[in-house]
């Protein structure tokens, strides 16, 4: 099967606001279904955090623009969905390591407990601890070492450990 | 010139901020919380950097978190426009002893004329008139009928502690003055558990009228003239223009000469707006001072050709206001509408979902705006979608360019204040330019009636 | 799989207001299914005429703004979907009778043959006969006798006889 | 005043005389095919009439509808706009005939203007310069040396009855002439059966240059300056701005006066266009005029402040141009870009669904469109989508203004001019004044390499 092929026929779909597709001929027969409006329109945009959310208002579109735009961005991996993230609380500069000579706090493949540290982000000359919220094994480094991060960016993907809860 | 500047703000004027860099040849940083993800600051940004949630005191509220992405950004200037930190004398100190450029007045200046009663003595102390008053608390009668000889008739008692018209009356003839300062006391006394009291001259009529204002950092100050802001809900303006419809050439140039006066001795830098109060009588009473670039700035762009943000900018980078703003010519008329997201007859706030926007375009038309259709207004801020400024060769062909400007200026999916602007644009004493601050009031109770 | 032709069939089916369609011939079997939310939009808009529709250009959305719009308005009454409709081919001035005094050409309920004057069109001092092209019985009359009319703008609702066609 | 006015034209310029009825007082009427349906000039106007099919011969430029329509909307006078009937002496007549006020010149000068043989003609005998040449075909070799000498080299011989390059010859040398007199016969009797030729002289690095005028009907005219309009492509006008970077100031004043002055004696009224080719020695040769509105009108309205359409009108109905225009006083730079709906390197037509569309804002920034976010794009008129204008207080600054504008213009789901714009503001050559009417040519074959 030609998945570019399929790819050309759901962006018709989203084109012309089909929900479902079916077409048969010569042995082939191709069933595309969308999931409803809204999920549909989800799809669009980048998953927004959870805090986002206001009550009064509808999911936020993009502006279609918004993936042609040519700004420099900060990497946004998106997590796979079966890792706990440990997203960047404030603004700064991310080191794995307390000092430029020491071992990281963590590299893949590390067990954390919650609580541990996994690394350092400097704001304003100030060092700040970012610690687990969940057992588990570290899975993966988002960010470099010494690289920006802003509000929210994700630093580590960790496999939470089954029966292990994230603390609020 | 700045080689990267930070924009410390959102919505329109983050956007406009960011223009002025553009036409500079300026990088820009903008700064943006979770729930501005899509807004067009950081779409038209070179770089966006997210700081907070949604809520302002954790994002563009928040010093450390910009400041940190100023850091990591290695910006050498940050705007932080109007509202938010723009006025926050802190802000402006943590930039200095970070070596960012604060695009405004010096932090010391900022903090003065936060301080509206020391704003006021330090004007006055510089010449600009004041409302007369008893200059503190009104001891006794012998010192009210003193106070009233002095500042003259008709007069306002006020309870020192208090507020929201208890202990407070007018005084319209010298016969009712001893009573009513009695009176005033009372009340004081039992609302507020003190007596005390102070007068002011009651102004009468008041219509608010603002001079623009730019100084360089090498002691030079202008004036851009005035505007006219008397249309005001609750403190809040909604329709600006200038030149003020009353204010005579002579009056214009002597209080301007004034307020230069006054500004070269506080060492005021950067953009700013001097307010006053106009009374029935024409004359003028120094109210307080913004420290910053004010929403209404189109209008003054439009009659001036001055592009207010852009010279700020320069001047925060050393050059010298007679090179930057030269001599001002004032040409026609203009007015600004805001445009909000809110009920035109509640006022409750109608944020969501833009379905549909098309702004008015041709001669004479200029919207500021960071709306788009299919764009979200969040919930978090202030209600402020667009500013429509019209300008025309008087203020007749000012008036029936925002008309039609107006009638085709489509925004649906939420509601906004432009059927209030249709109200207003079409009042007949409007029209003559007949209204002073409490016009809105009374159109609106007409309205609800 | 010819996507310019699903275009053509997207075209009818928002035409007629369709919201499912289906196909199935020697073998080719199509079925093409709208998402809820675009019918609503489709709803939205006033009918557009047969001859509108541009090879090249999707339906034409009215700008949503479009009933909020205060300009007067030729009425447009929606024709029943069972009559045949006699639209006006000129801008002018609609006449039932071929003088002030004269009786109508026709009024509801009266027979009439392909061929048949209807009324008159005065435009530019001329005075235009406008024929029925179906033989049938006058359903309704769209247009009060003096009034101006438009460009395709409906005059007589015509219940055509069975087995008669239109003149093309 | 006009009571009611019938627009007889269909997108952004509709909208633009739509908006100068509206600020006169004026009630609208627009005309509109079927495939206009749901564009803004219908939703706007007071009345709408739909007047055919799609087809421009079937509605917009079908003279008995437009007429019929205007006679069922009882309106007094018509605006035409440009293309479609504004140059259309027979539809003036018409309008005429059905005493409605044609706003524009008489049908005689659009007659005139209109046989670009005779203009020229009429417009040398009034006193314009135009590409002197030989006055008809050059019958033998010392007719040839005689234009040769009067003129002055270099000069082009061209076929008479031909076109396309053949029996074509440029001659920069007396010892080029015979040779090249000789074979341009021979080519011009292989390729039209005619060996006749006739000789004008060679404009090199021409450059377009056109003046804005505007006549009362009291024999009054001025101009409002001049455009310099020589980014074209295939004598499509792309980029338009005023002043010319290259007239100076007494160049401007004298041309001005002989266009003035010509205008009078023909009895010109309303608002028109003389066009004038500028040879690379600074001479300037009057090419055609344009008897209507133009397109690039909004150029000459940035920098003089002077409304063009509303002057039409008013002067249509009878005002004096001193009250209408006056003392016309530029100010600054102004730049239009014509933003097509063309792919920006084939320009093959990109007609269709606008999915998003974001117009700028902010200081100096005009835009004239009728498009907005979910309108269609028809594939019968013309590609023109919007038109950006840009105002500054220099070349300089319109420039840059100009730039962050296109880069803050989105426009989706059809193709448009917008990324050959940004090249050209980027280009040194542009930038610095140095083009010509062969530049974009030269821009676009670097392109394709």
């Amino acid at each position: 099967m030609d998945l570019s092929e399929m790819e050309h026929l759901l962006a018709f779909m989203e084109q012309h606001g089909l929900e479902e597709f079916e077409y048969e001929k010569a042995g082939t027969h191709i069933r595309l279904k969308k999931a409803t409006a809204h999920a549909a329109t989800a799809f669009r945009h980048v998953p927004p955090m959870e805090s986002i959310a206001a009550p009064a208002i509808a999911v936020p579109h993009p502006p279609p623009s918004f993936q042609a735009g040519g700004r420099e961005r900060h990497a946004e991996p998106a997590p796979a969905d079966d890792l706990h993230t440990i997203k960047s609380p404030i603004v700064g500069t991310f080191y794995t390591a307390p000092s430029p000579d020491a071992a990281p706090f963590v590299t893949v493949g590390a067990k954390v407990e919650p609580g541990q540290v996994l690394c350092i982000i400097e704001a304003m000359k100030l060092m700040n601890e970012i610690e687990a919220d969940v057992a588990g094994e570290v899975a993966r480094i988002f960010v470099e070492n010494g690289s920006p991060v802003e509000y929210g960016q994700a630093l580590f993907g960790i496999r939470a450990r089954t029966g292990s809860t994230a603390k609020k | 010139m700045f080689r990267k500047l930070l924009i410390a703000n959102r919505g329109e004027i983050a956007l406009r901020v960011l223009c002025a860099c553009k036409e500079l040849g300026i990088r820009t940083v903008t700064v943006y919380s979770e729930a501005d993800r899509h807004a067009l600051h950081v779409l038209f940004a070179d770089e966006a950097i997210c700081i907070g949630p949604p809520r302002s005191s954790e994002s563009y509220l928040n010093i450390p978190q910009v400041i940190s992405a100023a850091e990591i950004a290695n910006v050498d200037a940050i705007h932080p426009g109007y509202g938010f930190l723009s006025e926050n004398a802190n802000f402006a100190e943590v930039c200095e002893a970070s070596h960012i450029a604060f695009i405004g007045p010096s932090p010391e200046v900022i903090r003065m004329m936060g301080e509206k009663d020391r704003a006021r003595a330090e004007m006055r102390a510089a010449g600009l008139p004041i409302i007369p008053g008893s200059d503190g608390v009104v001891p006794d009668e012998d010192a009210a009928k003193d106070v009233a000889a002095e500042i003259g008739l008709p007069v306002m008692i006020k309870a020192a502690e208090g507020g929201g018209g208890r202990g407070m009356r007018v005084v319209r003839t010298k016969r009712e003055l001893i009573p009513a300062f009695q009176t005033a006391r009372t009340e004081a006394q039992q609302a507020f558990g003190s007596p005390n009291v102070y007068m002011e001259k009651l102004i009468e009529r008041p219509r608010h009228i603002e001079y623009q204002v730019m100084g360089d950092r090498h002691g030079n100050v202008t004036h851009l003239g005035e505007r006219e802001c008397s249309l005001q809900r609750r403190h809040q303006k909604v329709l600006e223009e200038s030149p003020s419809p009353v204010l005579d050439a002579p009056t214009r140039d002597r209080i301007g000469k004034q307020v230069v006066d006054a500004l070269r001795k506080v060492g005021y830098s950067s953009a700013g707006t001097v307010e006053f109060l106009r009374d029935a009588s024409g004359q003028m009473y120094f109210i307080e001072m913004n420290a910053r670039i004010q929403v209404e700035h189109p209008v003054t762009e439009m009659v001036t050709g001055v592009d207010l943000v852009k010279s700020q900018i320069r001047m925060a980078a050393g050059e010298r206001l007679e090179n930057v703003v030269g001599t001002v010519k004032h040409h026609g008329h203009a007015i600004e509408c805001r445009v909000n997201a809110e009920d035109p007859e509640t006022f409750v706030p109608s944020p969501g979902h833009i379905t549909a926007f098309r702004v008015p375009g041709g001669p004479g038309v200029r919207v500021d705006t960071a709306a788009y259709a299919d764009a979200i207004v969040p919930p978090y801020y202030d209600s402020l979608v667009a500013k429509l400024i019209c300008h025309g060769n008087d203020r007749s062909e000012a008036i029936s360019r925002m008309s039609r400007s107006l009638d085709g200026f489509i925004v649906e999916g939420i509601k906004t204040t432009i059927p209030l602007h249709r109200r207003i644009l079409s009042d007949p004493d409007f029209v003559a330019g007949k209204f002073d601050t409490h016009f809105l009031d009374r159109l609106l109770s007409v309205q609800s009636k």
